[in-house]
């Protein structure tokens, strides 16, 4: 298993040049990282080349703070019976990348996902604007800086009746007259 | 796909046998099929188990739970007199509040039929509006299942034969990956600080200590406690006796976690530097004190980050009072109370050691000198047993047998030792003892589990080799010809219950006398109070029973003093003492800023 | 004779008999509620023994279960399903999230509390309820007919203003015919 | 003049009777139907209720004349049958309008509903309503094939073109003509298939694909009215075909009994079975059941 | 009507649609010549919701994803966690989950039979088979305490063990079920017209089958063998004896008899894990809930459901709340691109069917 993991990463690094080996797992993944640009021809040697042909999933994950949205794409062989992430960063404030589903035509509805939840634009990409929201006005709900809570709040109503509820421990802190300190009530629960 | 596939054709009318068949069908309203015995159903919550902790209200994923306070359930120590309120229309029966409530008060039950065609009438208090469902509890927490970690991460210790070699401190201490683990078991309920005297800020610095800012969690710590690292050894820690977790396992190491975000800091600097203290700008006022122990130099630390003029009269040559010179070493090394001290001193409090009150300054000066007096006094006399024989060579007082081991004086005790009490006083000079070679016996009136030492330090002495006789009365202290010590006659007694209801009385058992040989006795049954050094001022500050009569901002009958520690409360703990000392504090700056409500 | 009173309490008494007999769901599961509904119409729960069966489109319906949350987008395509119902027409509210706001209460997607935009005759407590707990659902309703309270859709017709309102704040797209009852 | 206020005291009584009969049956078939599915069922009375509540149902649906009139085409035609239809033979409280050739009028008035049924759906601008009358009506192009040819047949056999007239060379002869057609017989009963749209040949109407086809437009008063013509409309068949082919009947009971035992045969048979696609099923239907109509036809021939 | 294409809204309000979504088709005749799906209607934003709740917190969204059959859901995501914290599961809680994950099976495809039949008007086989699937579900009802959702896969084992007399009531259902499969086969596979419907209808190749990227049982269906549970064993598979059964054709039929062959694979497995189940713990506890942080770094765990693969990606930034979870289902591949594809040129009366047979499950597609 060591030694077709190796071969792997061996053999996508020689065959692109900006192929960096991630991390190691003792389970059968391998991790690659790639610059966004070689995405559709990684995926499409891993598929012809290499017989991984089961795209299993396609992931993106918000990395706020650093300002980079990164994608995840898992491809899956049957033969090798090993699971390959191909991640890559895309710059958070101009996401593009190259759409890839001719190579893999499930990539579609990812795709469409994507450009709607993140905002991430596809080149290439035919499919209708709207795919899972309606009408909606806000920013691509799923950047970490939508805060759902607030706009439920702002936009919903909550039924009444619950204003009694009360914090313990505010109420023991009330009644023996301890003072929390502001800078220690971020530890509250 | 045959011209005519008969099979095909007759076989599925086979189906229609079914018809002769009974149906399967429930008529639901006519039988009722019981729900299964593990059913999530309705929440029940038993009332008087519930403790009001609100950690179902904090797992809830739905924000469905409120802590509300219901009629006839009043707040005590350790119950925040709260209970849950169901939002059924947020509920989704997922049973994690069951999992993680740590009494097992909360569980599910077998009814699950409710309907209602008005809304508002999904706001249940579970015990309250369905007392019946006590009978039908079925999806209930076990210790197993629950979620609450209720083993305590295990405190390393010396081993019982190492630590009797000398005086190196028993506790080891967490190291961070333990302090981690034991602080993340933390449910941050908070009704630990309403147990606590000075009320500290526990569930936030457990919650900065298990986050990994331990920076953060001594800060917090420092909010009102200026010898943390002190409390973090020795505290009594009643904090830890209403735990949530304590109803089913055990605490949370409350104590030791706060002696390790405190020895985080390794010297006064760095805690100088951690802490970051705001000293406000002088503002001219002044502030005596009379006693360096916990309540002054708690009150002498915040006075002066206040901006006051602090100064500290000790008679002593160290500060710290009874922590100084009442906790032998192994349990708080001299070196942690020197640090916290020069700490408390590099802000600006001024000690004046070896000097006593009474003695080489008179109180008169003090009061008129300084605009405000607080008084840390303690009690620095023992009681005696007031049996025959107890002026014998040998016999001494337990806290002044510590006083002076800690003063670093020698004090030959002999090699058959016995202490008599049964608080820390009593196992602290048993295991000082049996450090220096000694064979130590503990006589105490009531049975092992009444002492009021902590549990630890019984346990730690047993460990240590130490023999406890119970229910032994000391009757008499027989001397030998140069009149030492010889042995002690005692009588053993029986546990009679009290018929008002109190605790059981221990009453003498006829005949049972016996004698054990000693080379020393200790006596350590308490206590009291010396308030000779106030000479004119006895008449306008007033002592009952003992105490400084103190109102519920530690300020005596004359305004301008001020009073804490075992001289005042009742508790006679270092906590305490701090705590009298912080409230202090506070009314002493109202007092003096005018801000007085 | 219409007019006699007597006559009119029997002619509304076999009314609201024949309507508690007789109700037909409409074949619209909006949420993950959907999933009890077969085994409470199918044999071992059966609810066709009270008149209760599917009607697969909102002319032929009389009740419009909510099934749980309703997303916005669902929530336009609702209204519009319980406007071309005839009446009297009732609306039953199926499991937490038709109350306030059950699992979802934070989501963007999803309404709170459904009878801001739908008159509400039963909610039926539970996530999800069981079948029982449906057709207990169903007899409160029965009775709340049989005593002539399920008027849901007079409210509607009376309040429409307000419900519209409430309707047009959350879906920013309103393109729908008028309510003609 | 008396004679014509009898008849029409008859013809409510027929029809109510047909009504009532025709909604029992649907209540048993649901009966029914739930026993072999496992289940207890509801009361066999429930269609009664249902029919009540669709007629207390405020309608307010408005697509055009012709949508209101697809309904009441409908029960014109199903009344319309069952005049026609020879209930009970020689009973006054069941009088009929026969005459020579009600037979061929028959084939003609059948059709005449469903034609009614696809203008009113038309016009309600609900495809499915739209894309079911269709199926509706190409299905019905398929089984009419075999129950002419049987109608046919029996018309050359016995030389006559009314229902009374067949009637009566049952009554003569002694035998039923299921027995002395055979072949005809076969072939009207698997076009009555067609005609009842149970499964296999619902696809009409199926709620899984089309919402209810035809009458998904269709609530309340509209739809009690259509549920009151099939109640009518069935039991004016499967008169029919008691009359046709099972000898008639000369009293109730008897009548009740053959027309319950011969619509079964179609009830039990869709219980168990999927529906056909329009084609497979207009394919089924030009299948065996035309061959039999050829059957029955050459027989005809040969024997008369 | 000919010359002229009409268009058909198949849902969201519809009797046939599975769940709540919408197929917008063109007609001609009876012809589809496009179609377009159309989601969102019950999309609640889970993993969104996921990164407020904690890692525990999450998991009682899980079963929500999709409801005829959550388990595997739970599945993927704790094992993607216990992957991710290399968390070490009890063996017995290991053989409770595959008895778990079995059963859901069975509901589940119990549930297909009535779809499935119900799309083509055999509402007998729907009232027997929904039916007698509450018998599996009186059994999550005494297992779990919940009928439908169950919660009871969680990181770190399983929540409860099984109650006393358990397996003999699970042996007693399969008994029953066995026999009354054979019922199912009479009024369903041997029936002429239920094979005329469903042969040749819906037909996908092999090649379309992996350039789409089909899973689970339609996949299968296509004569292509590949099951999760074999090809990336998960808990104790490959300890079990089973077979992986496959079917020519890639029509409806041909997935229906991959289907019936499954249902009996199951019992099997559930009578050998029943016989194999060893004693001993069944929770590797969790620390406190409201402060488990899991590790830095990522996971992706797949699970073989009823409609196809299951696969739970999670992203940890070292806090106790998750970064990412995000949930690969299974009719997230067939339920949008490969049904407007496979529709086109189908008829009308099929949609419903051919959804059914897909496993088109829309919560899944939007969450």
């Amino acid at each position: 298993m060591k030694e077709l993991k190796e071969n792997i990463i061996q053999r996508l690094k020689t065959n692109f040049a900006d192929a960096v080996a991630g991390s190691e797992f003792s389970y059968n993944r391998v991790d690659v990282h790639v610059k966004k640009e070689t995405i559709p021809s990684i995926l499409f040697y891993l598929k012809e080349e290499m017989g991984y042909v089961h795209l299993s999933h396609i992931s993106c994950v918000d990395w706020l703070e650093e300002g980079e949205f990164e994608l995840v794409f898992i491809v899956w062989s049957p033969v090798d019976k090993v699971k390959v992430f191909v991640k890559t960063r895309l710059d958070r404030e101009n996401p593009v990348l190259e759409n890839i589903d001719m190579i893999w035509r499930q990539a579609n509805t990812y795709e469409r996902e994507f450009r709607e939840m993140f905002g991430i634009q596809f080149t290439g990409l035919v499919a209708p604007d709207e795919f899972i929201l309606e009408d909606w006005q806000g920013p691509p709900p799923f950047r970490r800086d939508f805060d759902t809570a607030e706009y439920a709040k702002k936009t919903f109503w909550n039924r009444p009746g619950r204003e009694d509820a009360q914090d313990v421990r505010e109420t023991i802190s009330g009644r023996d007259g301890e003072e929390i300190p502001d800078f220690a009530k971020k530890y509250s629960r | 796909m045959s011209f005519f596939d008969l099979t095909g054709t007759l076989k599925p009318l086979t189906a229609l046998k079914q018809f002769g068949k009974q149906p399967h069908t429930i008529s639901y309203p006519k039988v009722k099929k019981e729900a299964a015995d593990r059913y999530r159903g309705f929440h029940y919550n038993d009332l008087e188990e519930c403790i009001g902790c609100g950690n179902c209200s904090t797992i809830c994923q739905n924000a469905a739970i409120d802590m509300i306070q219901i009629e006839g359930i009043d707040g005590k120590k350790g119950d925040s007199g709260l209970r849950p309120r169901v939002d059924n229309g947020r509920c989704c029966w997922c049973a994690l509040c069951v999992e993680v409530c740590p009494t097992g008060s909360l569980s599910l039950t077998k009814d699950y039929l409710y309907v209602s065609e008005d809304p508002d009438t999904f706001l249940w208090t579970p015990g309250v509006d369905n007392p019946e469902g006590k009978e039908r509890v079925s999806f209930t927490s076990t210790g197993d299942s629950s979620l609450n970690v209720f083993q305590r991460v295990p405190m390393r210790e010396l081993e019982g034969k190492e630590r009797v070699k000398s005086f190196a401190e028993v506790v080891l201490g967490y190291n961070e990956a333990e302090a981690r683990a034991e602080a993340s078991r933390c449910i941050s309920c908070g009704i630990c600080t309403e147990v606590c005297p000075d009320h500290m800020h526990i569930p936030e610095y457990i919650n900065a200590i298990a986050a990994g800012k331990d920076d953060e969690a001594v800060r917090i710590i420092y909010d009102n406690n200026p010898l943390p690292e002190m409390c973090g050894k020795v505290c009594t820690r009643r904090c830890e006796d209403v735990c949530a977790l304590a109803h089913r396992g055990e605490p949370i190491a409350i104590r030791w976690l706060k002696r390790y975000a405190t020895e985080t800091a390794v010297t006064a600097d760095i805690t100088h530097e951690i802490v970051n203290p705001v000293i406000k700008e002088s503002n001219g006022k002044t502030v005596g004190i009379v006693g360096a122990g916990p309540s002054g130099l708690t009150a002498a630390y915040y006075l002066a980050l206040r901006g006051y003029d602090v100064t500290i009269f000790e008679a002593n040559a160290k500060a710290g009072g009874a922590t100084m010179y009442g906790i032998p070493k192994y349990r708080l090394p001299i070196e942690s109370l020197d640090k916290q001290i020069e700490y408390i001193q590099s802000i600006g409090v001024k000690i004046h050691f070896n000097t006593k009150v009474g003695k080489d300054i008179t109180f008169k000066e003090i009061y008129e000198k300084y605009d405000v007096v607080f008084m840390g006094v303690g009690f620095p006399a023992a009681w005696t047993l007031g049996i025959d024989g107890e002026d014998a060579q040998g016999s001494v007082q337990a806290v002044n047998y510590l006083h002076a081991i800690n003063s670093g004086d020698k004090v030959e005790i002999g090699d058959k030792v016995i202490v008599v009490g049964g608080g820390n006083v009593a196992i602290d000079a048993a295991r000082v003892s049996k450090r220096f070679g000694a064979d130590v016996t503990i006589l105490y009136r009531r049975r092992v589990e009444d002492m009021p030492a902590d549990w630890e330090e019984i346990e730690g002495a047993e460990d240590e080799g130490i023999h406890i006789i119970p229910q032994a009365i000391p009757v008499a202290v027989h001397k030998d010809e140069n009149g030492r010590v010889k042995s002690l006659e005692y009588v053993l007694a029986e546990m009679v219950p009290d018929e008002r209801g109190g605790r059981p009385k221990p009453v003498e058992i006829e005949g049972s006398n016996t004698t054990i040989e000693a080379t020393s006795v200790m006596a350590a049954i308490g206590q009291m109070g010396d308030y000779s050094f106030l000479d004119e001022y006895a008449e306008t500050i007033k002592v009952d029973r003992g105490r400084f009569v103190v109102n519920d901002k530690q300020q005596t009958t004359d305004p301008k003093v001020f009073a804490g520690g075992d001289a005042v409360n009742r508790t006679a703990d270092a906590i305490s003492a701090i705590a009298d000392g912080f409230r202090a504090c506070k009314a002493i700056d109202e007092m003096m800023m005018g801000t007085e409500k | 004779m219409v007019n006699d009173k007597h006559s009119q309490k029997i002619v509304d008494f076999i009314q609201n008999w024949s309507r508690k007999h007789s109700i037909w769901v409409l074949a619209y599961g909006t949420g993950c509620g959907a999933i009890e509904i077969p085994p409470t119409m199918t044999s071992r729960y059966d609810a066709e023994r009270l008149g209760v069966r599917g009607a697969a489109t909102p002319r032929q319906a009389d009740v419009l279960m909510i099934t749980g949350y309703l997303t916005v987008k669902t929530l336009k395509r609702v209204i519009r399903v319980y406007e071309q119902m005839q009446d009297p027409k009732y609306v039953i509210g199926f499991g937490s999230c038709t109350i306030n706001g059950g699992m979802y209460y934070d989501s963007y997607n999803t309404i709170n509390v459904l009878d801001k935009y739908l008159p509400v005759d039963v909610y039926i407590n539970g996530c999800m309820p069981r079948p029982e707990a449906v057709l207990s659902g169903f007899a409160q309703l029965q009775k709340r007919i049989a005593e002539g309270r399920a008027d849901g859709a007079t409210q509607y017709k009376e309040n429409l203003e307000w419900y519209r309102a409430n309707q047009k704040r959350i879906i920013p797209n309103w393109v729908m015919p008028e309510y003609n009852w | 003049m008396e004679e014509v206020l009898y008849n029409i005291l008859g013809a409510v009584v027929t029809f109510i009777v047909a009504f009532v009969v025709g909604m029992t049956y649907g209540g048993l078939t649901r009966k029914i139907t739930a026993r072999v599915q496992n289940r207890k069922g509801p009361p066999f009375y429930q269609n009664f209720i249902d029919a009540f509540k669709l007629a207390s149902k405020k309608t307010a649906i408005h697509h055009g004349v012709m949508h209101l009139m697809g309904p009441a085409f409908l029960m014109v035609t199903s009344v319309m049958t069952l005049l026609i239809v020879p209930v009970l033979a020689g009973n006054n409280w069941f009088p009929n309008l026969n005459f020579h050739g009600d037979l061929i009028f028959l084939l003609y008035i059948m059709t005449f509903g469903p034609l009614g049924m696809a203008l009113g759906a038309g016009q309600t601008g609900n495809p499915n309503s739209a894309i079911g009358v269709t199926r509706g009506l190409s299905q019905m192009v398929g089984f009419e094939i075999p129950w002419v040819m049987s109608l046919v047949a029996l018309m050359i056999q016995y030389h006559t073109t009314s229902i009374t007239g067949l009637m009566e060379v049952q009554a003569q002869s002694g035998t039923w003509l299921m027995l002395s057609s055979p072949f005809a017989f076969i072939a009207a009963v698997m076009a009555m298939f067609g005609m009842f749209r149970y499964s296999p040949f619902d696809i009409v109407g199926a709620p899984t694909e089309l919402a209810s086809g035809p009458v998904s437009e269709n609530g309340g008063k509209f739809l009690f009215v259509m549920m009151s013509a099939g109640s009518v409309f069935t039991f004016a068949k499967l008169t029919l075909y008691v009359d046709l082919f099972m000898g008639g009947a000369s009293n109730l009971v008897v009548l009740l009994i053959k027309t319950f035992l011969l619509y079964m045969i179609p009830v039990l048979y869709g219980v168990t079975s999927p529906r056909y696609r329009t084609e497979q099923a207009v394919r089924w239907f030009w299948g065996w059941p035309t061959f039999f109509g050829f059957l029955a036809i050459i027989q005809a021939v040969i024997l008369k | 009507m000919r010359d002229k294409a009409t268009t058909l809204y198949i849902g969201p309000q519809h009797p046939g649609i599975t769940g709540n979504m919408m197929v917008k088709v063109q007609v001609e005749g009876d012809t589809i010549i496009k179609a377009r799906t159309e989601v969102g209607y019950l999309h609640r934003a889970f993993e969104k919701l996921q990164e407020r709740r904690n890692w525990l917190q999450s998991f009682t969204l899980l079963c929500r994803f999709c409801v005829p059959e959550p388990d595997p859901v739970e599945e993927s995501y704790a094992r993607a966690v216990e992957m991710l914290e290399g968390r070490e599961v009890p063996e017995r809680a290991k053989y409770i989950r595959v008895l778990m994950l079995e059963l859901a099976r069975m509901g589940s495809y119990l549930l297909w039979y009535g779809g499935q039949n119900g799309s083509l008007g055999l509402y007998t086989m729907g009232q027997w088979s929904v039916g007698d699937r509450n018998y599996i579900l009186d059994l999550f009802e005494e297992l779990t305490g919940g009928r439908i959702y169950h919660m009871y896969i969680w990181p770190g084992g399983v929540r409860r063990d099984l109650p006393e007399g358990f397996t003999d009531k699970v042996l007693r259902t399969m008994d029953y079920f066995e026999k009354r499969l054979k019922d199912y086969d009479d009024l369903m596979f041997t029936n002429t017209i239920f094979q005329k419907r469903t042969q040749g209808v819906g037909v996908i190749s092999k090649e379309k089958a992996v350039e789409w990227g089909v899973v689970g049982p339609v996949l299968r269906g296509c004569g292509i063998k590949s099951d999760i549970r074999i090809d990336d064993p998960y808990e104790i598979y490959d300890q079990l004896d089973f077979e992986v059964p496959t079917a020519e054709g890639g029509d409806i039929w041909a997935r229906a008899l991959v289907r019936r062959a499954e249902i009996r694979q199951s019992i099997r497995i559930i009578r050998q894990v029943i016989e194999k189940m060893p004693s001993g713990e069944i929770y590797n506890k969790i620390p406190n809930p409201l402060k488990w942080a899991l590790p830095k770094g990522d996971a992706y765990a797949r699970t073989e459901a009823t409609r196809g693969e299951i696969g739970m990606y999670i992203v940890s930034d070292g806090t106790v709340n998750p970064r990412r979870t995000h949930l690969r289902g299974a009719a997230y591949v067939h339920g949008v691109s490969l049904l407007e594809d496979l529709l086109v040129g189908e008829n009308v009366a099929d949609i419903s069917a051919i959804m059914n047979s897909l496993g088109t499950c829309p919560p899944e597609i939007e969450r």
